[in-house]
């Protein structure tokens, strides 16, 4: 488990008002077999979310994040504990990876007692101590964000706050509303483009009139880096870290990517893109595919190995799926709890007619 | 002949454009997508890029756009992908296009319509389930309107496309798909509703039920159920929440003697609070052999679990039983 | 001792932030400008940069950071200079600050107090006259304070301040420069009045008068002339428009039969609706000798010209028409 | 009356990816002194909205435009009269250029009939056919400012549409969703922010977290003018116009100017900034005086010809102002119209209580 340094291509990184992060990162065999591991297990847990889906176990909205594991995990391997992360609705791996469970996430999914957000919150709204959902209204999480690095400012932790937002979102005022206060305060804040290309049907080109997304924050400098490799993602994240930290303010990162099912599960995904776009980034873009040949060019894991892994995962997710099945729906009164903070309500509140009254 | 709520919309966006050049439509995905619940489907191809456009996911910019379009003599129709994104538009709506005519002395009038679907749909939880009816219906200088059926929806929505005011549209997703006789003059391309007068959808003389939208059909169902039981309940489609038609209401009330209002909103500063508040102001007051009664949704964020969604929101049952309540009976 | 509502307020958030490091205030010109209406006065001399935050005028944007600063910990005071320009936040408000305890299961609370005034000023026009009680207090998740007097404002504000749910708290501009007793207690900085509570500001065996906020004042300048008349009004301060209490009107109704509401928002979908709608509801419906009278803003975009603004909002005269009229007594 | 070319500042313009528009502008003695005349007529105007406010017959919020007369009067020198602007509460200058008149105004500040929005709107909303107000939400009037440009670039009008804002509102989100909207779809929108240094009492830098506001657009060009010089003014509106007449798309424009009095009439305007910048404003850039002085120094008209236009300009506000305030308030059923238009009203509307009741 000796750290050794790779080189990334060349191409993995452009930027804008500073200097690309260094191409050389040094990693460890452990790194890169636990990075292929976390996404295995995050393909494998929204692979088997859209199965749910398929068997109307889950209802509403799910937006999966298939093709996009190598920007999750690599977020998480280059963060601090402590650090936070606010992210939009395609936010299941997030939840896992910040301290979640796949039983937690798919139970929420299921609207199950065991759900991290005990089912009432669906595949949108989940959270963690470190981070702040899965939240519905695109662009409104970007100024959350810049609240959460203002409070960790404020409190003098010595924290990191990513705040993530589509290509779609980009373009809402209050992404720029963000960046204007977190400019002016100097807010340890980075702002995370996950540019995958489309927001539902609307290609990049046709909702953004620059979709260069990590030259948009005026005075706020910004780094492009290929989201589609780990090992990118991950310099990119602790480059931007370490920004923040020096004081340097916030910095804007948008990461390449691209996601291979439709936006939501009711999008075949398929009438504003060509089957053959898809098909191309998937065989030659692919995050996982893409860190195995890594690990076996350079020796530190086999072929078998990393099947092993991956049948692992699947296993993993698929007791979790059981487990999660295995949970209760919540109970009547959770209808409830939770609408304000216990020992804080009022007296009662109303149901559908004025017999039906919860009293706390 | 029939059609589903979806495709009456189509229809009245599509004879309104062929009728007048200046109607166009714009909002998130409405053209190349066909629309995120496909509502414009068919319509770029017809009417090309100029008049329907895709906008960005500006929920503010896009529909203050359409309000200065609408002010520059265009007819607009904004589409929100939901009504819960519209909250991010809100000030453009209310402040801009709902109170220019007023404060310009009647000098510059604002043709717009902003459409959606409104309200809940199926396990799509508290972000993106609220029902703006009541909201919409409190300030005076929009026409705010909540069709239930297919026709409805085409009649209403002509009339609302070709009213010199702004009107908010408030359609329901779950009724997109569901399918409804259409008269021979509904199919018609001069077909038009009255913005402002409500609908008596079934007759009855025991208790009155108001509601809109989607709530309009479990009130039907709800009266049906009442029925078996040899209660007749009348049904008000109120199609309109401002104006209120509370003519229709207190007609309906001084028959009945008994009023229930049914909504998918909160409780609280509701629709049916209205209601029942003009009721009681009203000549009909004297008729209430019971106190006016209202079903709504729960007080709670809607939760995403399904049992719990459940009892967010009115079903026939607890429709059933308030109606029964209200006649004094008991199960 | 007496004190201006502005001073009261002013007090209200130096105690708090001088108990708690958490306590922040942050909006527009709230800082160096002391702020738009003065409230903030001193507070950046005493506190610093960092505590009292000047930002810039992107109320959605400074809204959120609010609420995210909420979430992760801090007590924000997020002050909007006028309520009518928190429309361009309301989804922040409404969504991210008042649903997300709920859709995290109760994981993540959100101690956010929005304050300013709310309803209309003088001669300010349409854009900068509307009151929002209603819209906030349709939406469980929050909590909607309307006070009326200082007394009221330094404790309902340190309560709302200490409150671990996100507040809107309605302050009135006309207000602020009224000056009112304070009780020794009141002066203290221990001095908290329960959000949710009613007062009683002037008992009453004839009519009781419900209203919050400015609408009080004019509740007992029309009581003080209906005593002339020999009839005692009950005014009730209502104080907290989220939770509403219900009981306090009923038991009031119960004494005096007879209740008014008064409030300066829109008719529609209002205070006043809703208070009649749960008094029909409750057993007072059978108290009641006359039908629940609402007084309100009047139904139009509020004019600019004095005579015309006039007739759009109530005062003392019309209160006490309609007090005399639900008493069956005519002029 | 023969056109003559005088030579601007060097230092009048700057740009943003775009090149600044020449120097040379040519000019007759007969525009020069009707800029002046008009220049002059809005500064008597606003001062004597300003004493009728001290007066207590103008009521709640009043925002002069003084110090920024070149703004308004260039902006309409050089605009088409079917070209549209739109601008803020501070607006009565443009009010009077676009179409209306002084006493149209001023009757409308003092709440009376004979205003241009028939007192119902006050300070803050007055309107004319090519003039969209006068609105009073920070921000709000930028999008619709694009949309009067789609209108028109619908209709296939040969015009072009002014969208202006406050270097405060310069940070408002849906200023740069306008912004991208326009830059996608080309619309003739000119979008132009009249930087007077302050939004009520914050800075530029306080609230900015870039002050060049020129630059601020993005992908869309932008151009700096001095807004203390009418013929910068004129040059950069001819310039902008025919930008977008040749289809080029929106441009940035920024005026730098200059308030001298506090930001409305209960503002003293002095706590957030020295009396000493304000004199320094008033004695070195001031754009009467500048324009006076050319003028006089190429020999188009004396002194004494100047101050008796200056005079004339004070005889036309002084009779407005009497006309305004002869005229009578609205009629008390002008309450009721207006809220919708005339024969698509409901029934009737409700005033305060259940009897005041208004049947149309
Ligand atoms: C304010 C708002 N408008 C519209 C929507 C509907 N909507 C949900 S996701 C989405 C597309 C967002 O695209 P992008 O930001 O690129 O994120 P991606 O889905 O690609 O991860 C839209 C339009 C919403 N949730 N909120
Ligand atoms: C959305 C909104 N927020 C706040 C206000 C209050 N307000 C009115 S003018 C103003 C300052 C605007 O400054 P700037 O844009 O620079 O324009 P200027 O007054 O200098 O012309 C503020 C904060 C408002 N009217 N609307
Ligand atoms: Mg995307
Ligand atoms: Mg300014």
């Amino acid at each position: 488990n000796q750290p050794f340094t790779v080189t990334l291509d060349e191409n993995s990184f452009r930027s804008y008002r500073t200097e690309t992060p260094g191409l050389d990162v040094s990693v460890t065999k452990e790194n890169l077999l636990e990075w292929f591991e976390q996404m295995s297990l995050m393909r494998k847990m929204e692979q088997a979310a859209g199965a749910l889906y398929q068997a109307k176990l889950i209802r509403g909205f799910c937006h999966l994040a298939i093709g996009q594991e190598a920007v999750s995990v690599g977020f998480h391997s280059a963060m601090d504990k402590d650090d936070k992360l606010i992210t939009s609705y395609r936010c299941h791996p997030f939840a896992v990876l910040r301290g979640g469970t796949v039983t937690g996430v798919l139970a929420e999914l299921l609207g199950r007692q065991a759900g991290m957000s005990n089912g009432k919150g669906g595949s949108m709204h989940i959270f963690t101590p470190t981070f702040f959902g899965g939240n519905g209204i695109v662009g409104a999480q970007v100024p959350l964000g810049a609240g959460i690095a203002f409070a960790d400012k404020y409190m003098k932790k010595n924290t990191v706050t990513f705040a993530l937002y589509g290509d779609g979102a980009s373009n809402q005022g209050q992404v720029f509303e963000s960046f204007n206060m977190a400019k002016l305060w100097n807010l340890p804040c980075i702002f995370v483009c996950e540019n995958n290309k489309y927001g539902m049907g609307t290609s990049a080109e046709r909702s953004s009139s620059n979709t260069e997304y990590f030259t948009r924050g005026d005075l706020i400098p910004g780094i492009q880096a290929n989201g589609m490799d780990i090992i990118a993602v991950h310099q990119a994240v602790k480059h931007a870290r370490e920004w923040a930290l020096a004081d340097k303010g916030p910095l804007l990162l948008e990461f390449v990517t691209y996601r291979y099912g439709g936006h939501s599960m009711s999008d075949p995904g398929t009438t504003y893109r060509t089957r053959e776009e898809v098909q191309r980034m998937r065989s030659t873009q692919d995050p996982i595919k893409g860190l195995q040949k890594h690990i076996e060019e350079w020796g530190l894991a086999s072929e078998e190995e990393l099947k092993e892994i991956d049948k692992k995962a699947k296993a993993e997710v698929d007791a979790a799926v059981e487990e999660a099945k295995k949970s209760a729906e919540p109970e009547l009164r959770d209808l409830w709890t939770d609408i304000y903070y216990a020992g804080t309500e009022p007296p009662f509140m109303r149901g559908r007619e004025r017999e039906e009254i919860h009293h706390y | 002949h029939s059609m589903t709520v979806r495709e009456a919309l189509n229809t009245a966006m599509d004879e309104e454009m062929t009728r007048d050049e200046t109607v166009f439509i714009l909002g998130e995905e409405v053209a190349k997508y066909n629309g995120a619940y496909k509502v414009t489907k068919g319509l770029l191809d017809k009417f090309g890029e100029k008049r329907v456009v895709d906008t960005p996911i500006t929920e503010m910019g896009f529909a203050g756009l359409a309000v200065g379009a609408a002010l520059a003599g265009l007819r607009p129709i904004c589409e929100f992908m939901t009504f819960n994104f519209a909250m991010q538009a809100i000030d453009q709506i209310v402040n801009s296009a709902g109170k220019t005519y007023y404060m310009s002395g009647g000098n510059v009038p604002c043709p717009v319509v902003f459409r959606g679907p409104n309200g809940a749909a199926a396990g799509v939880a508290a972000q993106h389930s609220q029902d703006y009816a009541a909201w919409y219906g409190s300030i005076p200088g929009l026409k705010v309107v909540s069709p239930y059926s297919a026709e409805d929806c085409k009649g209403l929505l002509k009339a609302a496309i070709r009213d010199p005011n702004p009107v908010v549209f408030l359609e329901n997703e779950m009724l997109y798909g569901v399918s409804f006789p259409m008269s021979a003059e509904a199919m018609k391309d001069d077909f038009l509703l009255p913005i402002g007068k409500a609908k008596v959808e079934k007759e009855g003389t025991d208790v009155t039920i108001v509601a809109h939208s989607i709530m309009v059909g479990r009130s039907l169902e709800a009266a049906e159920k009442l029925e078996k039981e040899g209660i007749k309940a009348e049904v008000i489609n109120l199609r309109s929440i401002r104006p209120l038609d509370i003519d229709a209401i207190i007609k309906s009330v001084k028959k009945t003697n008994r009023l229930l209002t049914v909504e998918g909103g909160f409780p609280q500063f509701g629709v049916g609070s209205e209601i029942c508040a003009q009721v009681v102001e009203s000549e009909a007051f004297d008729y209430l052999d019971a106190p006016v009664e209202r079903v709504t949704g729960a007080d709670v964020p809607t939760p995403y679990a399904a049992n719990l969604e459940a009892y967010a929101f009115p079903d026939s049952d607890v429709i059933v039983k308030v109606a029964k309540r209200s006649l004094y009976r008991t199960n």
